[in-house]
C-alpha cells in the first residue's frame, strides 16, 4: 500500500507554534518534553481539520491518531509517579523505535482490513439457505419417545377451565343515581313532614345518593316547591315545604 | 443444464415457500414460457431417484425438497427433538382436545375464551395433537396423536387423571363438556 | 449419482450449517471413506457453472451455496437487499479480531488508536463477532463467529490469508522512521 504517512497539521500550542512533524522530530530529540505538550489541543486540531475537510469520520483511525494514541501512552507512562526513573532514562532511540512498531502494526491491520473488506464483496454472491427442518424431522419419533409430560399437568388445565370466572370486580365503576328518583324521595318526605333534617332524612345514604339528592332540592327550590336553610357553614340543613309547593305536591301525589 | 434452469434451482433453493412460476419469471426477468422450459428441464434432472433434491409442485408453487430416503439419516444428523414445558395456553388447549376429542376447532376457542391458533398450531406441529377430518362447517376436528400417549406416559384416553377441583359426582363427558362451554362462554364475556 | 452421493445432497440441502464428512459417515452409517468418495462425486456434479448449486467447504464442513450468477434475482425474488459493505473501521477492526482472537477490546482500541466501540458493535450486530468471555480487568473479549467463516466462505480460521503478507515492507519502516525524525532536519536546512 502505497500511502504516504500524513502528518500534516499546524500547531499554535503554547510550548510550539509550527507543523506537526516538527513538533515530533524535535519531542522526539528531546529539545521539548513530552510532559509539556498538549495533547489534547492536537487532537482537537486534528479533529477540526477533518471536519473542515468534511471527512469527519471519528471512528476511522489515521496513522495521525496512532501515532498521537502511541504519545499519549508514552506520555502517560511519565506521568506515573516511580515509573519516571526508568522511563527518563528511556532514549529518544527507544521512543522511536516504540513509535515506529506501533505505526507499522496499524499498517498491518490496516492492509489486512483492506483485504478482508475485499474478500468479503467476492463472497456477496454465495447465499446460503436458511430454512426451518421440515415439522417431520422436527418432531420425536413415535417409536422413541419417551415420557416427559405429566398428566396431572392437562387434569389441572381442565380443572381451570371447568371452573367459572370470578365475577367482575366492578367497585372501580361509578354506580348511577337517578336523580328522578331522588325527586321522589325529596317529595314522598315533604308529603308527610312539611319540615325535615336533610341529615336525619338522608345521612345514611352514601355520599353519591346525599349529593344527588342535593341537586334534587335545588330543583324544588327552582320550582318553588321547597325552601332549605343552612344556618352555618356545613351545619345541619332543614328542608321546609313551600307554600307554593303544596299544590304541586298535591299533584304529584 | 442451461443458465435459466441453474438460476431457476438457485431460487428454489433459497426460498423455503413454493414459488410460482410467474415470480420465477419476474425475478428472473424473463418470460414465462422461458422459465416454464427452464422448470421443465429441471424437474428432469431432479426425477425422483436421481438427485439428492426433487422437485414438487405445491399449492399452485414450486418448491425443493430433500428425497423422503434419507429421512432416517437426515433424523440422526438434524433433528433435535423438543420437547419444551407446555405453555399455560398449550396445556389447556391439550387438555381440551385430550378430554373431549374429536373437538372442533371453533369448540376449543369457545371454551378458553380465546382464540388459540397458536396453541393449536404448536401442538400440530409437535405432533401431539392431529387433524381427525372436519365439521359439518368445514372446521377441523381434533384429537390427541400416538406421540401424545408416549409423552405424557398414558395407557390409552381412558388412562387421563379426572380432573383436577372437579367435584366427584359421577359426571358423565357431555356434562364437562357444557360446563366447560358455560364456563369459557363467561369467560369471553368478561 | 449413487445413493449415497444423493443421500449427502439430501443431508446438506436440509441443513442450514455445514456438516463434516464425519457427521455425514455417522448419520448415514457407513465409513467414513464412503462418504469421502460420495462427497467427491457430488463435489463434481455441483463443480460451478454446473448446476444452480455450489459445494463449498467453510467453517470446517460442507454446505451447499447457490451459485452466486443467480444473486441479483435471489435478491429479487426474497427482496432481500445486498448488506452494506464493511465500512475502513470495521475491516480493520475484524483484521485485528479475526488474526489476534480472542482479543480484547482494549487492545483493538490501542492499535487503532481510538476507541472501536461502535465498530465493535456493528459487527457484533451483523454476527461477525462475538464475545468470547471477559479479561482479568473486565473488558469483553472478542473472537470471530461461525457466520464470520460462512460469510467469507473461509474452511477455517487458517484459511486467512496469511498473515505475513501484510509484513510492512522495510521500505514503509524507513518511511515512517524518516517521517519522524528527518521533518526537523529538512526544515533546518531548508
Amino acid at each position: 500500500m502505497a500511502t504516504r504517512l500524513d502528518l500534516d497539521l499546524d500547531l499554535d500550542l503554547d510550548v510550539f507554534i509550527g507543523p506537526f512533524d516538527l513538533l515530533l522530530s524535535i519531542v522526539l530529540r528531546e529539545e521539548i518534553s513530552l510532559l509539556e505538550v498538549e495533547l489534547g489541543e492536537i487532537v482537537a486540531l486534528y479533529v477540526t481539520r477533518l471536519e473542515e475537510q468534511g471527512e469527519l469520520e471519528l471512528e476511522v483511525a489515521t496513522e495521525f491518531l496512532v501515532l498521537v494514541a502511541a504519545l499519549l501512552e508514552l506520555k502517560s507512562r511519565l506521568m506515573l509517579p516511580g515509573a519516571e526513573d526508568d522511563l527518563s532514562e528511556m532514549e529518544p532511540a527507544e521512543a522511536v523505535e516504540e513509535l515506529v512498531a506501533r505505526m507499522l502494526e496499524y499498517r498491518r491491520y490496516r492492509d489486512a482490513g483492506r483485504e478482508l473488506k475485499d474478500h468479503f464483496e467476492s463472497q456477496r454472491g454465495f447465499l446460503y439457505r436458511s430454512a426451518p427442518l421440515p415439522p417431520e424431522l422436527r418432531r420425536v419419533e413415535v417409536e422413541t419417545a419417551e415420557k416427559v409430560y405429566e398428566p396431572e399437568q392437562l387434569a389441572a388445565a381442565l380443572g381451570d377451565l371447568l371452573e367459572p370466572p370470578p365475577r367482575p370486580d366492578l367497585s372501580h365503576m361509578r354506580a348511577t343515581v337517578s336523580l328522578r328518583r331522588r325527586l321522589s324521595a325529596v317529595r314522598s318526605v315533604l308529603m308527610s313532614r312539611p319540615v325535615f333534617d336533610f341529615d336525619d332524612e338522608f345521612g345514611s345514604e352514601d355520599r353519591m345518593t346525599q349529593a344527588v339528592t342535593i341537586f334534587a332540592l335545588l330543583d324544588l327550590y327552582k320550582k318553588g316547591e321547597a325552601d332549605w336553610e343552612q344556618s352555618e357553614s356545613c351545619g345541619p340543613i332543614t328542608v321546609r315545604r313551600s307554600q307554593a309547593g303544596q299544590a304541586g305536591l298535591a299533584q304529584t301525589a | 443444464m442451461n443458465e435459466l434452469a441453474r438460476k431457476v434451482e438457485s431460487l428454489l433453493f433459497l426460498s423455503n415457500q413454493p414459488v410460482t412460476e410467474m415470480a420465477l419469471a419476474e425475478a428472473c426477468e424473463v418470460e414465462l414460457e422461458l422459465v416454464e422450459e427452464a422448470v421443465a428441464e429441471l424437474e428432469a434432472e431432479l426425477a425422483p431417484g436421481r438427485r439428492g433434491l426433487i422437485l414438487r409442485r405445491v399449492g399452485g408453487g414450486l418448491i425443493l425438497a430433500s428425497d423422503p430416503e434419507s429421512e432416517v439419516a437426515a433424523r440422526r444428523l438434524l433433528s433435535k427433538p423438543r420437547t419444551p414445558p407446555l405453555t399455560q395456553a398449550q396445556a389447556e388447549t391439550l387438555a381440551i382436545v385430550a378430554y373431549l376429542q374429536p373437538v372442533a376447532r371453533p369448540e376449543i376457542a369457545r371454551i378458553r375464551g380465546v382464540s388459540s391458533e397458536s396453541a393449536v398450531g404448536s401442538l400440530s406441529e409437535r405432533g401431539l395433537i392431529e387433524e381427525a377430518g372436519r365439521s359439518r362447517f368445514g372446521a377441523a376436528i381434533y384429537r390427541t396423536s400416538p406421540l401424545f400417549e408416549k409423552v405424557f406416559g398414558l395407557d390409552g384416553i381412558d388412562a387421563l387423571p379426572d380432573p383436577t377441583r372437579f367435584d366427584p359426582t359421577p359426571d358423565d363427558e357431555r356434562e364437562i363438556r357444557e360446563r366447560l362451554l358455560a364456563a369459557g362462554e363467561q369467560r369471553s364475556e368478561a
